[in-house]
């Protein structure tokens, strides 16, 4: 099985999620983290000082999936996260997972993604 | 001493205090309605608007307002600021010092201009904001405000609005109406099958806050604007049928939204008890107090059925301040024409329809109500088209996303706290458009 | 003009307003030093329950309490709403106009049933309260009333309560007593070995601004009870106890939480402060400064371990509105028996035992809370106990734990902010046991 | 009844309210610009402040101020706690009861005692702040206070002050520059290169609705100073100074900040609001509305520069209370000295610079500045180090870091929203350093 | 070593903490995140309008173990977990670690778990 | 390539972010998480009763890199994220990460991260 991360714009989420789900998957675990990649940050002033905030909200969303879903899952999230601007469109990782168990029935493996 | 204007100056300058203190109260409802990304600017207009409309109102205003008694605007006496003051001139005159009355009159014209800031939140300029709210309080207030509080024609029909639900809240509610139609709706507002994104407010214990706040400051909007204590009984009997309209609004609202949407939402209760103000404000002096808790109860019912119905027109009003002032200053002072029974107080000289008066008074009201409208709606379509023509009227489609609170100010409201942006996830949720193509369209709103 | 009616007016509503105002001030403290996932119900509570008073008020509690001097009712003119209204026949005899009188007995009506939102917060089902409320002030608070301040049996044995610590605070903090008992404690709050669970406050800005709105509106529950500006001395005197009374509440609740329990804690000091006003409130206008600073301090120190011991009698009031407003309630109306001193101000008949006026005054103190307490305590819960019978008094401990913003109200207050729920943690902390297990012990409760 | 003495009671006492309330404007502008982090000991700072200038007013102060014309310092009937009062030999004399003079004169000592507050925030203990502030209200406002207020050398010089820019203001923000000094800035502020790192506020919203709350509390600041309401006219005319002043500042600071900062930022506005109130204070009664107008334009200007000059010498005020306050309050007592107008109220004897009165009023107004400022500035000093010397004035590196809240209180203000800290990434960028170096020189600082 | 990931439910969280101490593991990261997996959602109102909340609050909880420990660990998250609702009881997900090291000493490997 | 996963004090971030840049690592995702090692919690108190917060406050900072590039980054992050405390200072663990891909261009790879 493999664990797949997609580090999106906030603002795709809600599409990244529908067509996860007409993809067939099921289950996700979304964060909100902050990052910065190729992005610019964000301009803030107090009390006349400027700051940056270099760190930009992302939102992070992980799915755990067959290995043989993996590609048309990866496909799914490209075509929908992007926003068509040219940086912080975000990246997708993918990671081996060992085993996977349902904490409800106990079920170990595929069965349980 | 002379004690009589003592105590009246006393009454007038409390309830003057009242009514500024409403100002926190329209701030923390509309900013706990609103997302937390546009709370500082939302905060921001409410506190400017107040510093806008009293130099408009010092400047000329006031003069247009009480300025002699033509039928249409006010002539005499324009300019106070720096100059000599001939109080005899002007139409107002109640036994206190001038300044007193000026600014008695001046909260008013505040609250007027304050009503428009939520209606077109979340997305206008700030610029854009306070140039309007400059005329608005310069020139469209107070030639409405001669008409019927300055010695103006309707007033000498017989015209009557006590404490304002025309004078003030339909006049902010007009000038909000034609904001919120030349601005267009908040980004993802509606999808393209017309569908209602909620878009719930961030804070709810402010608006909460706000809201008795506003409640408190009515009892000086209403009761106060006898501008005398010479006849106590009077202004106790206002202070009675305000806070019953209010407690008839509540409960009607509760029960509406209980039976009908599912749940007593505390958003909907909130504009409920402010439907019931609004309403009363124009008869608060003229119906006894059973009337007042009937004028309540409808009204919060009303403003239930506004907030779906201006959604279902996609007029998108994200704290609900058409529905309540608009819609129930209307409505009140309509019920004026209804429910005023004369001598219920020493104020009331004529009975409504209810009350064995006829149609007379019903439609004296409702041509108010119509000439009103159709001086106000128009003018502030007007400016607001000039606006947009000129400087513009509303943020970028980037920075409404990222919030007019960053765009505008530089700010965040909580740079601490962690949220989601629940906004996001309504935003594009309609299917596969980018936001590149939906920015298009943002920009041909209207 | 009546100059001393238009001035006693003045005052009397300005009083009534501020007293008003509390509502804010114990909507934002409650909220406050509850969880997050309960704010939106506990506002709501806070709000509708003004509504529910003034309409139990209006219709039946006056006439109850100033409807004539039968010993234990009031029996005559009953019901004000839309009839004629034949002052003469009320006990109730400021020198203002009868809306005037109506109102300031009417916020202090709403203040008593606010008391009891915040000590059954976070499970009691927003229905039920609301019945229990409209019961409060539409028969026990004013049965109570009349007793004391409307010519009743109390009154005439010369029990003294000049502000309302027995008629306002400890019936409020009876009934809330009752509704505790009843209820049973929120879900996880003590485990199976008795200890105490901490559920912190979520948001203490709040509750401190609650804090400070209450104070100010004390400053019109005290005075304002002259109902009278005659004489100013008088007031100017009470204000001052008044004051003096909280800060001596603040400093001893200090000192104790800062040597007792470690620490200065914000929520003990304001518990500290308002346990000051309270006591403060029936003796205001007969003791003098010094005792007023004595009363508050003591009353600091008794709430602090009023608050450890209500939690030992795993009493789950979560605001602690038990230890404010009922134990001092109680200690405030002794104090009159103890402090008083005859002549301090002209309203001020007679001494207590440390003032030389020996045991008569204290004794009748004592009657006169044993006699509330007979009837208030008992009578509120059978109320609590027929609502639990019919419509159920509890929500679903699903509901408890996920919040009764989402199972009341369908409302989120804060539903941006990311939050941690600290509550979680607590719940199943103490073991191996499941949710299952305890939901049926937490149905079991009382 | 005694109709004067009860209108100019109730007067007074309103005012004395509306002073009060600025406790809790304070408290959240105070708590609203600080960061999370140190909420809770902000607002127990502003709550406990009250409590203990309350007792030093009480126990000593009052008499140091008006005890006798002595012209240093009030030397008779010192102590009124629990004595009998002999009225007479007070050089307070306004017509209304003994109490009602005390506890309006207790409201703005409390004020100047809150000012302290927000400039040591986030860093002083909480003890050393409540001595300094004893200390503060129990001998040095009071003695101030005599020299203008109680009959002492400045009035008989003939300065002026009318509603306290000097007394109230600018003594606050000596002691709060002192203690600025004392104290050394927040750790992490200002880095090697002497850059300022910002520090945002954490809670925008309730630092908007404690200016509100403060502006409120301005009509009873400035026109309640008039302890009487036997010249309405006057009253009215303060009461629009006061405001016209106020929306100048807003609206200096608005253009401003978006013209030289580059956006209108919030923070700036609302310190540009206050700083148009306290600039106005010393003179509302002797300037007209034009005059008004440009004072409180010149202070919206005046306090965004002293915002940056006092960051640029490293004096580290998190909520800007010496910009507003010591800044504002002796450009105020300045203005006296240019603006006033003989005559323009029955209150102003002389005219200033700019109105024919040439420089004789400019010179005695800045003699008193100086003397105050001669006598103030020193004496915090001295009190502030010998607070360092003996208990310690800041807490140790280590609590900063953590939060004033958890080691002053063992609280947290939000202990269920998610707060990221922004604070931290701030105050480690510069480098390579440990924390454990820097705790050195924190330690050093001053 | 094994990083092991378990989703679970918020109210379960002070059982599972006290649980993985029980057996040994002292070392845990809790964060907060939405999933949605087979529970369904919140439903909310906002002026009338009824929305979902499909997006669930769950604890992820990660602790990484020695490869030994795994089972016993992954056991003692079940039995302490559940619920006994029929949904949305969580899952565990088990990754392989390939170096582990402590930053206060430098150590490497399995001493630093 | 490598995922570097390192949990540090939250006043460590911003030397720990300068320092990862300085050493060529552009993209990371910061979390604010929860843990608890070997460091002891905070005490607080409400109406007198004292309560202990087990989980203090942590960063989570996540970086993928190219194999070559661990140690180098593993090094940094070290020497940066010492407060000099001689508990919680934190730990790094280290995941093989299977592909990469780049939402924007859809490259998949070294070159993507
Ligand atoms: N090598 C990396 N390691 C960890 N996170 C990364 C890495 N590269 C990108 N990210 C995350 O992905 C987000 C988007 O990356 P970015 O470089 O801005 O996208 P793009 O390459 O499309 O411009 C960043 O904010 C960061 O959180
Ligand atoms: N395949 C998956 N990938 C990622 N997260 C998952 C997956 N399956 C479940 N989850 C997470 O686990 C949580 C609980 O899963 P759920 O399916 O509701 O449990 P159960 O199978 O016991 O009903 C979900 O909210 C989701 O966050
Ligand atoms: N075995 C582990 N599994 C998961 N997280 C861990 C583990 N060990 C440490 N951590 C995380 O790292 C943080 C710091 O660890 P700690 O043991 O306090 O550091 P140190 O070993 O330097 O004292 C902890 O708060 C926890 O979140």
């Amino acid at each position: 099985m493999k664990h797949i991360k997609a580090v999106i714009k906030p603002e795709k989420l809600e599409d990244v999620k529908v067509a996860l789900k007409n993809v067939g998957c099921y289950g996700v675990m979304v964060k909100e983290i902050e990052g910065h990649g190729q992005q610019g940050g964000i301009v803030q002033q107090w009390r006349g000082e400027k700051f940056e905030l270099d760190l930009l909200p992302k939102i992070s969303i992980d799915v755990v999936v067959k290995d043989d879903e993996v590609d048309k899952i990866v496909q799914a999230i490209i075509s929908n996260a992007k926003t068509g601007s040219d940086k912080g469109e975000g990246k997708i990782f993918v990671y081996n997972v060992e085993s996977v168990i349902r904490i409800r029935t106990g079920e170990e493996g595929e069965s349980a993604v | 001493m002379n004690v009589e204007m003592a105590i009246d100056t006393l009454w007038v300058l409390l309830s003057a205090m009242l009514v500024f203190f409403m100002n926190l109260g329209f701030a923390s409802v509309e900013a706990g309605f609103a997302r937390s990304k546009n709370a500082v600017n939302i905060l921001s207009k409410n506190f400017v608007v107040f510093a806008v409309s009293s130099l408009g109102f010092l400047l000329l205003g006031w003069g247009l307002m009480f300025g002699g008694n033509h039928p249409f605007v006010g002539t005499q006496g324009l300019f106070i600021l720096g100059g000599n003051i001939d109080e005899s001139i002007y139409t107002l005159t109640a036994n206190v010092p001038f300044w007193a009355k000026f600014i008695f009159q001046l909260v008013f014209c505040g609250t007027a201009a304050t009503i428009v800031s939520g209606a077109v939140a979340e997305r206008i300029k700030y610029l854009s904001f306070i140039i309007f709210s400059f005329v608005l309080t310069l020139l469209i207030y107070p030639i409405v405000g001669h008409w019927i509080w300055g010695g103006g024609f309707l007033a000498s029909l017989g015209f009557q609005d006590f404490a304002g639900s025309t004078v003030v809240h339909s006049v902010g509610g007009w000038a909000a109406l034609a904001g919120v139609m030349v601005l267009g709706p908040r980004f993802g507002k509606y999808d393209h099958n017309g569908k209602t994104k909620p878009m719930p407010g961030h804070n709810m214990p402010m608006a909460t806050i706000g809201l008795f706040v506003l409640w408190l400051g009515w009892f000086g909007f209403n009761p106060g604007s006898t501008m005398s204590m010479s006849n106590p009984a009077d202004v106790s009997h206002i202070f009675m049928t305000t806070n019953t309209a209010a407690i008839g609004g509540i409960l009607s609202s509760t029960i509406l939204s209980w039976t009908y949407l599912g749940k007593p939402e505390l958003g909907m209760t909130i504009n409920g008890c402010l439907a019931g103000l609004v309403a009363i404000t124009a008869g608060c002096a003229y119906v006894d107090i059973l009337s007042s808790l009937v004028i309540g109860a409808i009204a919060g019912i009303l403003v239930v059925f506004a907030v779906l119905m201006f959604d279902r027109l996609q007029l998108d009003d994200p704290v609900g301040a058409t529905s309540v002032h608009l819609v129930n200053g209307v409505f009140g002072t309509l019920c004026v024409g209804l429910f005023a029974r004369a001598g219920v107080t020493s104020l009331s000289p004529a009975s409504g329809l209810l009350f064995g008066g006829g149609f007379s008074l019903l439609g004296r009201e409702l041509f108010g109500i119509l000439a009103v409208a159709a001086f106000v709606f128009p003018s502030s379509l007007l400016v607001w088209y000039l606006i947009k023509r000129t400087i513009g009227i509303r943020v970028s489609l980037e920075e409404e996303i990222a919030g007019l609170d960053l765009g505008e100010h530089g700010n965040s409201a909580y740079p601490e706290f962690l949220s989601r942006k629940p906004a996001y996830s309504a935003i594009v949720s309609d299917g596969a458009e980018s936001i590149r193509i939906r920015e298009v369209s943002a920009n041909e709103t209207y």
